[in-house]
């Protein structure tokens, strides 16, 4: 028995522990560190159909707990991506989660389509709430219906199944998750970054060269949590939790919400090796705690008839 | 190999306002090779100050064990490095990035150190090891101000030290440029670390040499994975280099600055 | 010349500094501390018709950076704080914000005309936004036609000028501060808590009795600073900002981002002294970067032709 | 008065199973007289974590001018505690709250202290001023497994003192309260701190008889302004009493448990 493994449509984990999309490049630089073959799955960086700079520098800005953060969605496009940075990780025995974003609904589908069919591809992750790219970006992130519509195109030509991540920047997530359910998704990930903004006191001017950044880190880490507890108790398609995670018990505690797999963003930067040391804590995490399999921690804290977890400690 | 490791402060003092020189050692000190390559370095046990502070390797000592870095006291992580003590322990990663290439420097060829305020720190390794090839050292350092100056006479161990700074308390009133034109400042290469406006002025006087410059940027991962510090390829929209991973060491004219 | 006085609505501050309603009681815990008379204003905890116990404990959970809180508005209700705690404020020389609360629209109305009268009330702080109170309560902050109305009808029987106090749990935070200044609001106060969560690893429930709470503290500062850059620009009424505040570099952030005055909450329980600390330290920051007053630093990081600070260090 | 200071450390040594003896000093120890009050502890110089941490006085030195506490370590703060070595300052706000009444025993009258665990420590110093008043001490403390146990010889120092652990594993099997059964101790005024469960049945077995519990509660400010740490008084739906600043010794029925 594997105690970590979970499943979800289109993944088959062995365990629910992976690099979230954005904080891991193509997986090239942590491959120095450790055999990517660990991971329970890598979300690749967002793919749009052509390359992109991104924005200007600073493109980061430190806060208490936390990072902001204006990339800008800088990636090589989808031609390179699919000539050389997924075949490149088909030497690792991990499925890749492919972050696809745009600014068009056209471009979305092009794109969706297109590396949907790469072989180590097994799920794609609509980005559909990117807070730093100017261009639509944000309106298909915080308009259920412009989501829902979205999904629904997205889902008709993609080989594998879709996973939509949500924006935490709304009035009501539950609509959001509720109207992307509908539209077919697979699944959703949780929580993109909170939109913010850091200014510096010497020069009186936001600290980011585009103003204002996404924020990720500890910080937000209880918003998740209220929102994945949220979110998972309306919808039934099962959720990948991210937002803050930095050890074995942030794991446990987005399972307890309601997560069913987990993604680690920012913390990497702080801790290149945090995904390994999470996923070799996690089986004593469990065996203090009593449990069996990761996966019957999923929603415990709002469950009906769960039992409180029994702590041996 | 990049590593990560706890290691121990062997020493920390105040070498000039505000300004500290830290030493620590570690097994990782035999991983550092390169003048010009930094560390990353986590300053608090928790969660804020969040993120690593890039810091340039200033002296290595593969003998001892022992690696130096010069720093100043800016914000909240440095702030925190002051605190520690011989003994206490430090979360390094690293070496990172690539450094100043020394093979530029002809055996017997003549090169130009330049550093402006805490740009000095990683041309101290760098005159070390030229000087031990048999290159030609010469090294114009640039301060604000006479409580800023530091390692004058451990740079003039390896050759001939300019000092200047803004206010002319010490040596040469005015920048480094000024002490290099009065000078008249021959070189083979020049390789140069500090604020940006200096890089740009040397990257400009002196085109079509062999300049090489160290820039710093705002960084998350420093190994190359967030795309925090890319900078634009001269002539393209969508190039680019990184400056932890493909830097932080240039040659001028190979990124836009 | 006062360097730190503003002037805002119904207030004449001898500088921007006080404490957020919630954090500070009815002042008599901080007299132990310091002479009230040194606080540019207090905003009092907020006062309901009746007398409310609040919520169960834990009330508290701390997180990276910030904390939740789930107080569910306990106060000793409009009686006492009219014949005991406001006439005890009395003796401090310093104007009181009176933060009020309701679950109906005619609750709200009747606190607002009771309180305005007190002498020492020189300003209503209309709290549409705490996320700790289930009946209504979070209704009023997150549709920007109920707020407004509401808004109004407050306006209507006030006695002081009215600052409406925005939540940041929406889509679109400058709607809301736009409805709210048409209705005739005379500033606006923000931002309140965000909603979030904290799940106990050893339980497997949410550690708040509550279930979910509100986030503030150094955690949500860029979120807060953000937000009023955003809202600044768009109305026209004075902001009183706070969210994370601990220094006097955190006060000059807000006003730069367009605030004309600050609350600081969550920073007393840090540090009980940290309000005069920060007023004692404001003159020195101002001499180091060259400001006259803090007056000038008001929008200072979007205002078009505003010279970047010089910065003199 | 209740002061805010950064109090040098002593000493610090680990005492049983995570378990460490803190010896602070400072001006703040001349404040501090009641035993059950506390302090407010911020155990990092940064945001993360945020919050102080309640810890109860153990010990009180006026003409020392220390201060002891005795913590176990849990989470991020008291990790971080652990750290401090002599020399080091922690940031203390306190004293805190109101103690254990001492004038609730009659001189030459029997007090009976049943600590459970970390709620221990405050019963030593109210032991010392006890013994001191010339009240006769017996002592009945509860503890996990013998790994956890401490302070008993201390306490044998004022009175008969009974240890029990859970499993047995050193004196008596079982709880407090079977060691107050089985001996059938008796009692003028009887002072306890541990565990609610540990203090609700003590308020039920001993009903109308003067009983002081020491209650804990998740706090805030610790000051008594944020409400974060109320319960509810008997027979009411809104009067409350705070822990922090009301409490945290409450009489048996004064509050709900
Ligand atoms: C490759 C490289 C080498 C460096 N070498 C040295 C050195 O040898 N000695 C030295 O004193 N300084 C050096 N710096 C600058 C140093 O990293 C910053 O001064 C330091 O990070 C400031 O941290 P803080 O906590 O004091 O400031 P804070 O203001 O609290 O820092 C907040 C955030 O901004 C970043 N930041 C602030 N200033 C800079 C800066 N100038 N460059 C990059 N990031 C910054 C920090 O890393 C952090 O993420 C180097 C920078 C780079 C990029
Ligand atoms: C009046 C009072 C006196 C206390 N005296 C002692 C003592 O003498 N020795 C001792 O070891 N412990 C004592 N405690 C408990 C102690 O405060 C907690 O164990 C400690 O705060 C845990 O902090 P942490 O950083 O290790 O844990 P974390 O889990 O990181 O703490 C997170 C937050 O929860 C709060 N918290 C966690 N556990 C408790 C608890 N049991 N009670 C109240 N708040 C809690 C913390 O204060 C903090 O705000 C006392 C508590 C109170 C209320
Ligand atoms: C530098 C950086 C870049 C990111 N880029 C992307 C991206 O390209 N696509 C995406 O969907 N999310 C992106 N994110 C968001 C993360 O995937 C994640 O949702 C968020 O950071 C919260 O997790 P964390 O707190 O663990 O970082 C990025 C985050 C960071 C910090
Ligand atoms: C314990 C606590 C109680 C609060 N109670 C109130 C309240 O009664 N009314 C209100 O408008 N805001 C209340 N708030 C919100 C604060 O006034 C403030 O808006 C928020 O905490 C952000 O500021 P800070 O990060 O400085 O704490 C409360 C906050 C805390 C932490
Ligand atoms: S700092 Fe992350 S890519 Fe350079
Ligand atoms: S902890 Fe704030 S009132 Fe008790």
């Amino acid at each position: 028995m594997n105690r970590l493994a979970v499943e979800l449509p289109g993944l088959s984990l062995k365990n629910p522990i992976m690099p979230a999309s954005g904080c891991f490049g193509f997986g090239r630089e942590y491959a120095q560190f450790y055999d990517l073959s660990v991971l329970g799955a890598i979300m690749i960086k967002a793919t749009t159909k052509e390359p992109r700079f991104g924005n200007p520098t600073p493109r980061v800005a430190e806060t208490p707990g936390g990072m902001l953060n204006a990339i800008g969605l800088q990636n090589p496009g989808l031609d390179k991506m699919l000539e050389e940075e997924l075949p490149w990780l088909e030497q690792f025995d991990v499925p890749i989660i492919a972050n696809i974003a745009g600014s068009t609904v056209e471009e979305y589908v092009e794109v969706a389509e297109a590396i949907s069919k790469a072989p180590n591809v097994h799920a794609l992750e609509l980005n559909i709430s990117c807070p730093n790219v100017k261009k639509g970006g944000i309106a298909f992130g915080t308009v259920p219906d412009v989501a829902a519509e979205l999904t629904r195109l997205v889902k008709e030509v993609s080989a594998v199944p879709v996973y939509v991540k949500l924006s935490p920047n709304v009035t009501d997530i539950v609509a959001m998750a509720k109207a992307i359910e509908q539209a077919g998704a697979d699944g959703l990930t949780m929580i993109n970054t909170l939109v913010g903004m850091r200014i510096d006191v010497k020069t009186g001017r936001p600290i980011l060269a585009n103003g204002t950044g996404g924020l990720s880190g500890p910080a937000v880490k209880p918003i998740a949590i209220r929102m994945i507890y949220e979110v998972s108790q309306a919808v039934s398609i099962p959720i990948i939790g991210m937002g803050g995670i930095q050890t074995a018990e942030d794991v446990l505690e987005f399972f307890y919400a309601g997560a069913s797999a987990v993604a680690v963003g920012t913390a990497n930067f702080v801790d290149p090796f945090v995904c390994p040391t999470i996923i070799a804590d996690l089986p004593a995490l469990l065996d203090e705690l009593g449990i069996d399999r990761i996966s019957e921690c999923i929603g415990r804290s709002w469950k009906t008839g769960a039992h409180a977890v029994h702590c041996r400690a | 190999m990049i590593g990560r490791e706890r290691m121990t402060v062997a020493s920390q003092r105040l070498i000039a306002e505000r300004t500290y020189e830290l030493t620590l050692s570690g097994r990782l000190v035999q991983e550092m090779r390169q003048p010009g390559q930094f560390v990353h370095v986590k300053a608090a046990a928790s969660a804020d100050p969040l993120l690593r502070r890039p810091l340039s390797l200033c002296h290595i000592d593969h003998k001892q064990g022992q690696c130096t870095i010069i720093y100043r006291q800016e914000g909240k992580g440095t702030a925190l490095l002051t605190q520690k003590q011989p003994g206490d322990t430090v979360d390094v990663l690293g070496p990172l990035g690539n450094g100043f290439p020394l093979e530029a420097a002809p055996a017997g060829g003549r090169a130009l150190l330049v550093g402006g305020g805490i740009g000095v720190p990683p041309l101290y390794e760098l005159a070390k090891q030229l000087a031990k090839r048999g290159v030609k050292v010469v090294s114009v350092l640039g301060f604000q101000t006479k409580a800023a100056v530091f390692y004058e006479e451990e740079f003039a161990a390896f050759g001939k030290t300019y000092v200047a700074t803004d206010d002319g308390s010490h040596g040469a009133c005015g920048r480094v440029t000024d002490v290099i034109e009065a000078r008249s400042l021959e070189f083979d290469v020049l390789y140069a670390c500090g604020p940006k406006p200096m890089l740009r002025a040397l990257a400009e006087r002196f085109p079509n040499r062999p300049v090489y410059l160290s820039l710093e940027e705002r960084m998350g991962c420093g190994v190359g994975a967030c795309f925090a510090c890319v900078c634009h390829v001269p002539g393209s929209e969508t190039a680019y280099k990184k400056v932890c991973s493909d830097g932080p060491v240039f040659r001028a004219g190979e990124v836009v600055l």
